[in-house]
């Protein structure tokens, strides 16, 4: 009697459980081991950079939110600000602030938002509702200041939309406290687990030299050994009156990326501190010439301006041409790149891996299919 | 025991059964809910009681679905056959010291060969299902509780050298007379024993056949309605077989306080297990195959080697 | 070497500390004042100037008007939709608006239906939404207040 | 310092495809700016680009198509982890059948970018290896992000 075996091609998602959204992977495997791997995008496509084109300039804020909408305050950002570049304007003091406390608030709801799902790839149940309940807190106060939970549209060109609520940098103060001693809990929950350590550990290893190349940025790519991060060397807003650490670490594994996610967790929320600390206490919140939400007309120019969202290098590539509408609106988006490594990163691994290795680039589809 | 007895008492015994798989499942989502800061179910009933109630009913009332392209006639029988095991080895169990069905005299032996055959159960319905989740799901069942077989049985073999009989109810009038719990002098054997027999139960952390995650449900993805239901209660009632067994080995059987029924203290005992069991799904993530295998093999067996050769020894020693 | 039994300590604490549900239906959340949650809209204050239609991001508000009766270079407010399927609840039109005729309540609860025609509201519907949060007027908060007391 | 870079490239450009290959250099927000024709981006430019010591651009930010109506335009935002330093560079392409060289082989990233370009804008990455739809699906007609792409509902037949 002879016996074969033959290759066989699965198909993971676009509605499997652990497809962060609308992602389909066909893998082909032999037994449980990959042999290739491709991803196919695209199903949550809405056209929003074709959207932009007929769109005035203030009117596109609410789109960005949902690209990344576990992290939609640096969208916001991101797209104001290489507005505010063409345009040359100052932002007042205050608004710089309260555009810093938001996006680095957003940034910690991002990661515990990411922290959650990953172990609930890794099949533990727990930290995904752990995760959830400090991610309310985070949600409540920016819900407070901006009127929505995910979607904000809180970023006008040139400042914000609205001034801190009363008691608000108190009550951050106190989410600040209350989510630090939370993380360390969750800590000891994760990170010493030997079978988590089992399962992440030499896993899904990308070399400095491979990040680089394929593009990673953001945790992903610090995890491999580049210290590299676009609110230290190349500081945008008011980054650089902030003391914080940039995480780094050398193994490139799926570890190594919840490491430096966690860390800079607690990095994040020093410079929300600071931030509550060194705000000023009045102040404008809006440039003048933002005020007027629907006459924004930029001069011709062309920009393109990066900002670090928590999933990595966020940017805006923009062309105006004059008009009230931009030209070209190209949106950098950090997911859309980092999932491209999967096709060679996943070749040679069991299924078992895979959801941690996919899991651990912190992918969103609203992002990646724009 | 005369043929009309034994019907009637199998017949209650699964009425019982069903009662303790629904109240389990409850158990089972209070428990964990509590643990994630949930209150878990509590829309039906008071505290959520019904719950379960209500999900069975609606799976009973599900439309029957077999695939187009399933092998009818397997996949029609493979959850029949994982479920009729798990209710026949429940047989020997005794639940105090004069409610019991069979006076076994190689009551282990049977416990134990009996409950492999689920594994059949689980390989018929993940490749009938034609089904590539579904197939993955069912290698990797059979492979995880063929190889936990061993460590299981070998865990137990040290009671067995310790007492001098596979006859369950004699194993705890064993622990009566030494006024001691097994698991005490069995420390080892317990340990080895509570790891594979989650293994074999498939439950977290070692749930690999259904992880969800991968596997989208594992080797009953193709399955609904009364048929996914048969499944479930399969492992709910391996789940309560397994812990009984484990009261019975190592947890000195019925035996307790006189102030209230042996009945009372054994189905105590069964509730620590489950509870053991619902707290270690809610802590830890889910181990990888390959390190599931290399677990077994490299450590669980040995240790359970180990163990019986140091229980044999004493044994010997001991006269 | 046994440092997961660290975790069970932990869920273990949380299995007895306090829930954190909200059991939706009997209680809700309480959502702040600035929360833009689904518009109402006040037809004697609309000066049917169509700068919410043009700040719209979606295009969902459609309006027409009508003469004054007493003036007529004025106009007031005839037929005033938004259409919810494609409303992203942004705030634009209640940012652009002169005179605050069309407002955000913070109720996000009542636009739940079987058809997606439901969702296409018109003047009367949008009018006598229900107003709580940052936009109570000077009347209905003294209705409010006396039924509180009550 | 940018300005030297700028110069620097300018005439690694000129060196190997002569005078007139450098369509504008300029400053652009404190950035280099360059703009060639797409017969000029050539392998042995992008190389030069990625491993010549003045330059090491290891990193491609963003990859992304303009259709200028009268042309197109690929623009290129590299950047260099070991100098800390920027380069946006143009190339552009005749509209009626646009076509730039592939830097895959060089970025990997540009793999995605590319493709999304020509979904997007329709334009042809030669050298690319699987160049094909990635955001829409493999049979939609037209590219949308050109400016005679037809988005009126009515002639869609959505309404």
């Amino acid at each position: 009697m002879t016996t074969h075996t033959e290759e066989m091609t699965l198909n993971m998602g676009p509605q499997h459980p652990s497809t962060h959204g609308v992602f389909r992977l066909k893998v082909t495997v032999r037994g449980e081991t990959i042999t290739s791997a491709e991803p196919i995008i695209g199903y949550l496509h809405r056209g929003s950079e074709k959207l932009a084109e007929g769109l005035a300039y203030s009117q596109f804020i609410p789109y960005t939110d949902r690209l990344d909408y576990m992290n939609a305050m640096t969208n916001n950002y991101i797209y104001c600000a290489s507005v505010e570049e063409l345009m040359g304007l100052e932002i007042p003091e205050r608004a710089e602030y309260l555009r810093i406390l938001t996006m680095e608030l957003n940034r910690v709801a991002s990661h515990l938002l990411w922290w959650g799902t990953f172990m609930l790839d890794m099949g533990a149940i727990s930290p995904f509702l752990y995760a959830f309940r400090d991610r309310d807190h985070i949600l409540d106060r920016l819900n407070e200041i901006s009127g929505a939970r995910m979607t904000f549209n809180y970023m006008r060109i040139g400042g914000v939309k609205w001034d801190a609520p009363e008691g608000w940098i108190d009550r951050v103060k106190e989410t600040v406290e209350l989510i630090r001693e939370n993380i360390h809990d969750y800590d000891t929950l994760v990170t010493g687990n030997e079978i988590f350590q089992a399962r992440s550990k030499g896993v899904g290893y990308i070399s400095k030299e491979n990040a680089v190349n394929w593009g990673l940025s953001g945790p992903a790519l610090r995890a491999s050994g580049v210290k590299f991060d676009i609110r230290k060397d190349e500081p945008y807003s008011i980054y650089d009156r902030f003391d914080f650490d940039i995480p780094t670490r050398e193994e490139g594994d799926v570890f190594a990326r919840y490491k430096v996610r966690i860390a800079e967790i607690y990095e994040s929320l020093k410079i929300v501190e600071q931030a509550c600390e060194q705000i000023p206490d009045e102040g404008e919140i809006i440039h003048k010439k933002g005020k007027r939400l629907m006459m924004i007309k930029p001069p011709e120019g062309e920009v393109y301006k990066r900002a670090e969202a928590s999933k990595g290098e966020i940017g805006v590539y923009l062309v105006s041409n004059k008009k009230k509408e931009p030209y070209r609106v190209k949106l950098r988006r950090p997911s859309f790149v980092n999932v491209e490594i999967l096709e060679e990163l996943l070749i040679g691994q069991p299924i078992a891996n895979l959801v941690a290795i996919f899991g651990s680039l912190d992918v969103v589809l609203g992002e990646v299919d724009a | 025991m005369e043929l009309m007895p034994m019907v009637l008492y199998a017949g209650v015994l699964l009425q019982l059964i069903l009662a303790g798989v629904a109240a389990a499942i409850l158990f089972e989502r209070k428990v964990i809910g509590y643990m994630q800061l949930r209150t878990g179910p509590n829309r039906h009933g008071p505290w959520g009681i019904l719950q379960t109630v209500a999900d069975v009913l609606k799976l009973l009332i599900k439309e029957d679905i077999i695939p187009h392209a399933a092998d009818r006639k397997v996949f029609v029988l493979a959850p029949i056959i994982a479920f009729v095991p798990s209710f026949a080895i429940l047989a020997t169990v005794s639940w105090s010291e004069n409610l019991y069905a069979a006076d076994l005299n190689i009551g282990v032996l049977y416990f134990i060969g009996l409950s492999s055959v689920t594994t059949l159960g689980v390989l018929m319905g993940g490749w009938s299902s034609n089904n590539k989740y579904a197939l993955l799901g069912s290698m990797r069942g059979v492979a995880q509780m063929i190889s936990y077989e061993i460590p299981l049985v070998l865990s137990i073999v040290g009671v067995v050298i310790l007492v001098g009989s596979l006859n369950l109810r004699d194993i705890v009038f064993f622990q009566e007379s030494i006024g001691l719990w097994l698991f005490i002098p069995q420390f080892l054997g317990f340990v080895v024993y509570m790891i594979s027999a989650i293994a074999e139960l498939n439950r977290s952390p070692f749930d690999l056949p259904e992880a969800e995650s991968e596997l989208v449900s594992g080797y009953h993805t193709e399955y609904s309605g009364f048929r996914m239901a048969f499944f479930m209660l399969a492992e709910y009632v391996y789940a309560i077989a397994i812990s009984a067994l484990a009261t019975t080995i190592f947890f000195g059987g019925w035996l307790g306080p006189d102030f209230l029924p042996g009945e009372f203290w054994f189905l105590l005992k069964m509730c620590f297990f489950m509870f053991v069991w619902f707290w270690l799904r809610a802590t830890l993530p889910r181990a990888r195959v390959d390190h599931l295998m290399n677990f077994g093999w490299k450590v669980l067996i040995p240790l359970a080697l180990l163990n019986i050769v140091i229980t044999s020894i004493i044994k010997v020693w001991m006269g | 070497m046994f440092r997961l039994l660290k975790g069970f300590g932990v869920t273990l604490k949380f299995f007895g500390s306090k829930k954190f549900t909200i059991l939706y239906p009997d209680e809700k959340v309480e959502m702040p004042e600035r929360f833009r949650g689904i518009h109402r809209f006040f037809p004697d204050k609309c000066i049917v100037c169509n700068m919410c239609v043009n700040a719209c991001p979606t295009d969902v508000i459609t309006l027409t008007g009508k003469p004054h009766p007493d003036n007529p270079k004025k106009k007031v407010i005839d037929t005033y939709n938004i259409d919810f399927q494609g409303c992203i609840l942004c705030d634009f039109c209640t940012e652009v608006c002169p005179t605050a005729a069309i407002v955000m309540t913070a109720r996000y609860d009542n636009l739940s239906s079987y058809d997606r025609a439901n969702h296409f509201k018109d003047i009367d519907w949008l009018s006598s939404n229900e107003v709580y949060g940052n936009y109570t007027i000077e009347e209905e908060v003294d209705e409010d207040e006396a039924g509180e007391e009550k | 310092m940018s300005e030297h870079l700028l110069n620097l490239v300018k005439e690694t450009i000129q060196n190997q495809h002569g005078e007139e290959a450098v369509e504008e250099a300029d400053m652009n927000f404190e950035k280099p700016f360059i703009t060639i024709w797409s017969e000029h981006w050539t392998h042995s430019l992008a190389e030069t680009l990625r491993d010549g010591d003045e330059f090491r651009f290891d990193f491609l930010s963003c990859l992304t198509g303009v259709d200028y109506e009268e042309h197109m335009e690929v623009v290129y935002n590299f950047y260099s982890f070991p100098h800390d330093q920027y380069l946006y560079l143009k190339v552009k392409t005749p509209r009626t059948s646009p076509s730039v060289i592939s830097v895959q082989p060089l970025w990997k990233t540009a793999n995605w970018h590319e493709r999304e370009a020509y979904d997007l804008l329709g334009i042809n990455f030669s050298g690319h290896p699987n160049l094909k739809r990635i955001l829409l699906q493999d049979e939609w007609e037209g590219h949308p992000l050109r400016k005679d792409y037809v988005t009126d509902k009515k002639a869609m037949g959505l309404e």
